[in-house]
């Protein structure tokens, strides 16, 4: 059964998943939260991008009335790639 | 990359040493970007040096000097005398030894340090401008850049700072004594923080506001319990009045000339008028155009999640890019800053920034207020713990006050609390906390909170809007 | 469910109304159970009547007298006279306002009290006698009992509370006047918490302690900076050495006996001494054995983690069932019993419990040590901000200490804290919620601080261990 969009497209997940998302590519508002109130931890994250969770469900219906201000955007990572580190 | 041959380039160039633009730069340096820091004034910006940090020395010194004087109730007779010039020479002790700190441990991440005022040439090059005139200039090269150049105090019109007792928080922070009678022009948070300091220095405070109350942003029960405690300290409040001139007074003093909107006018005498209703960013002469950057009609640079402007590769943090104008919020702009152009999967994706107002009592909030939670879309359930069943309040003498927390009903998520009370400030961190890690009320009041402090009513605030509260009555 | 015909039966027997047997009554009632509480001397228990909350009142104000004295560098020039009988009655007032507090929280939760000393005659069958020789006793039959009888300074031979001159901590908390010579024995964090104290009234505190340091459970740096201050507040401190006896000193004072394990004795003259060297838990009258119940070989009571004794329906919390023996633990297993007795899936599952010390500067701790960590199997990885490098810390003038947290390094997941300096008591909070809800560093360090606050020191000491921290050097 459908659950219920969060309120203002917020995703309950802690800054260490919100910040893992990123990283792998994955929109935290898809991914299936195991924890209390489909609170999301950084092992949905990797279970979302390693395709563990099939994405078209909850979260997606959610996303579309309410879209969150989630970034999408993980092209910053390999636009700025090119700045040559100091340590190099 | 390689920034080319000529003598000056850097990969980051960071513009302002505010906390916005100084936690840029180390954290830039830190990823091993070759970063170098333009200020053209004081390390530490406005906050070290004529905000934050000497505002709360003062509040923290009349505090004292206020409590001491008033404690007869628990047994202590003293009649504190206050020196206003030594007062003021401990504040810039602190601050020297803050703003030398940030020199040396900008120093010691390798950032490169400039003195001067930078501009763009175009979106690659700035022009910094030395010292006073005939102090020549650099131009620098860029591969990204940070504008961190901050906020000043808005002059009003027939107000201006140069007349000896006009004052900005500026020239409030760095008195040699305490005027008789000072009057505040506007009511937020840094005209209370200094109504309060000033009243329990001892001078005579009026404060003029043109809204009807104090501390817009808050809610009313919190701005009720911080303008009563304000008036016991006699501070006088005139509300739905605007500052319009001022004139000599034949006693040597001054008059302060208001006028409400319906055009009733009013005087106040005052020796120093201090004018504190808001502030504004700070780009004149930065060229920015040159860069390809605009500002929008408040003249605030916009800045998208990962801080970066329209230019892609110059990004803007701080009270330059807006709202919330905080420090805190500067600094953490920084750091997404300085990340994103290593190449970091950083953003402010935080989902709530906490905001303290250092008066008599303390404010601290973080997140949504029940009328927010509920504007959002959620149905938000409400628990409170007042500090007068505090059994750590009642220890310290202050009892004012109360915790509230807003969460989900559904979820029990815990969305956001208004904290008023002693050590506001420090209290919020945790329910900032709480909601960064989507904690549930359930979390919270299960927690084990130590005895006898404070924080137990964060806890009790929980457990209230459970039903639950052992120390309150439940709703 | 029905007790029976009788005339006084509960589903819920509570003996001891301090903060653990208090909280479980609530808690009970809340659940809707018939609940009774016994209580012999006075609601609130140790805590609130001789404990935590009038220890940390007269901290409060003997702080406040001292801080105001000495604050000559922020140019505040007083000379605060303590009348200690009127602090006291200061003190005392607070606790009324306490422990009415919690009578009166009990009625409006539904909670029958009844005032008199409880002992078992059965497994479900208790008596009350009443007051004192000839008032009577009455007997009840309850479905669960609940014991938290607490616990009562353990006493030396040869230091005789009953003797005028000779104060367990509960004297200490009551004097009216302030000794000009007080002797120590024990410098646990009872004994350090009233050395603080009085040092700051103007006594000359001599503490004695049998170990070679004071606050034996905490680690080296966080001793070394309570002591050193303890020492620049002019107490004196003899290690190695047990109290043996006292006697009486020709000067009219007394003469406080010392014998190191060498059998090397001193004397120190004292008027008044206080022996601090812990609490034992209180179980004599209670007849346990009538209820099946046996106490360990230090005397208390052991119970599972739901709080049951080897008895299934009588549980015992608090003081009386072992370490840690703080009120906010006793408190806790409280509400444990109140729902395991309720049929709630409650346990004591917490995975820390937070403890401070109330000493200048304050002690905050929770979890693990970075020793402890290793003992555990983690590989832990540490990060620390000092104080003197904070901004707040500075304005409150107050810059002792330091904030380390403890996390694994793998996971990220922190483990514990240690802070020593301002606050420290309320900021282990949110270090407490943390742990409990699986944060990890960078959990901590990207959540947003409000600048300037202490807090930001824990998310410093965070990023710290991370290698980013800003306003420290990076190890
Ligand atoms: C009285 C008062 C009290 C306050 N209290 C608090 C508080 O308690 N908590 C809180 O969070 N906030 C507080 N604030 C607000 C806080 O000070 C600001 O939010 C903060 O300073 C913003 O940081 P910033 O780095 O954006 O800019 P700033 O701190 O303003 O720093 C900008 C720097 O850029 C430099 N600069 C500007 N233009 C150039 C140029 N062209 N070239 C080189 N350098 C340039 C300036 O000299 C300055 O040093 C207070 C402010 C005031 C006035
Ligand atoms: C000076 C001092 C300072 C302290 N400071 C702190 C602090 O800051 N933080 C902290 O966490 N802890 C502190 N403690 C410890 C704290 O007081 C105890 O951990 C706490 O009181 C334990 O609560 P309890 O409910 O188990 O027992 P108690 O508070 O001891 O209450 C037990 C109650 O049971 C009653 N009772 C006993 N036997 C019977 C009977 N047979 N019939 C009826 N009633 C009975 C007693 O009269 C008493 O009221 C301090 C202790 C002292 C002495």
């Amino acid at each position: 059964e459908p659950e219920p969009e969060t309120p203002s497209g917020r995703t309950f997940a802690p800054p260490s998943a919100r910040r893992l998302a990123r990283e792998l590519g994955v929109d935290i508002a898809a991914v299936d939260g195991s924890g209390p109130g489909d609170r999301i931890s950084e092992a949905d994250v990797r279970a979302h991008a390693e395709g563990g969770d099939g994405g078209s469900d909850t979260a997606d219906s959610g996303s579309d009335e309410a879209p969150a201000p989630t970034p999408t955007d993980v092209g910053s990572g390999g636009r700025k790639s090119a700045v040559k580190k100091r340590g190099d | 990359m390689v920034v080319g041959d000529i003598a000056t380039g850097t990969e980051v160039l960071v513009i302002g040493a505010g906390p916005g633009g100084y936690v840029a730069a180390i954290r830039a340096a830190q990823e091993g970007l070759d970063t170098t820091l333009v200020e053209k004034d004081a390390y530490g910006g406005a906050c070290l040096n004529r905000g934050c940090i000497p505002s709360k020395a003062l509040i923290t010194g009349s505090g004292l000097a206020h409590e001491a004087g008033n404690a007869e109730s628990m047994g202590i007779h003293a009649d504190p005398a206050v020196d206003m010039g030594k007062m003021v020479e401990w504040k810039d002790g602190v601050v020297d030894r803050l703003t030398g700190g940030v020199e040396k441990l900008c120093k010691a991440n390798g950032v490169n340090l400039i003195e001067g005022t930078a501009s763009f040439v175009d979106e690659h090059t700035a022009r910094v401008a030395h010292g006073g005139e005939g102090q020549g200039s650099e131009s620098i090269e860029f591969e990204h850049a940070v504008v961190a150049t901050g906020s000043r105090p808005i002059q009003i019109p027939g107000f201006d700072f140069a007349e000896d007792h006009v004052w900005s928080s500026a020239e409030a922070l760095d008195a040699d004594t305490v005027p008789d009678r000072l009057g505040i022009v506007g009511g937020g948070y840094i005209g209370m923080e200094l109504a309060t300091t000033y009243a329990k220095l001892g001078a005579d405070v009026t404060v003029v506001e043109m809204l009807d109350d104090i501390l817009d942003p808050y809610e009313d029960d919190v701005k009720r319990i911080v303008r009563t405690r304000a008036e016991e300290l006699g501070v006088e409040f005139h509300f739905g009045e605007g500052a319009s001139e001022w004139s000599e007074a034949a006693d040597g003093g001054y008059l302060l000339h208001t006028e409400t909107e319906e055009g009733e006018e009013s005087t106040y005498g005052v020796d120093k008028v201090l004018v504190a209703v808001g502030r504004r960013p700070v780009t004149d002469g930065l060229d920015l155009g040159e860069a390809g950057i605009e500002t929008d009609d408040r003249g605030f640079i916009e800045t998208d999640d990962r801080t970066r402007t329209a230019v892609d590769h110059i990004h803007a943090v701080g009270d330059v890019s807006g709202e919330p104008m905080l420090a805190h919020a500067a600094s953490k702009e920084g750091i997404v800053a300085a990340e994103v152009i290593a190449g970091e999967p950083a953003a402010m994706d935080q989902q709530a920034i906490p905001a303290a107002v250092f008066t008599d009592p303390e404010i601290g909030t973080v997140g949504l207020t029940e009328a927010e939670a509920e504007a959002e879309g959620f149905d938000p359930v409400v628990g409170e713990m007042p500090f007068n069943a505090s059994g750590r309040a009642m220890t310290t003498g202050h009892t004012e006050g109360f915790v509230r927390i807003v969460a989900d009903d559904e979820t029990g998520f815990v969305l956001g609390a208004q904290i008023v009370g002693p050590e506001a400030s420090e209290l919020i961190a945790e329910v900032a906390l709480a909601i960064e890690m989507g904690a549930t009320l359930e979390d919270v009041a299960a927690t084990v909170h130590t005895h006898p402090t404070l924080a137990e009513a964060v806890m009790e605030a929980a457990e209230n809007a459970r039903g639950q509260a052992i120390h309150t009555l439940n709703r």
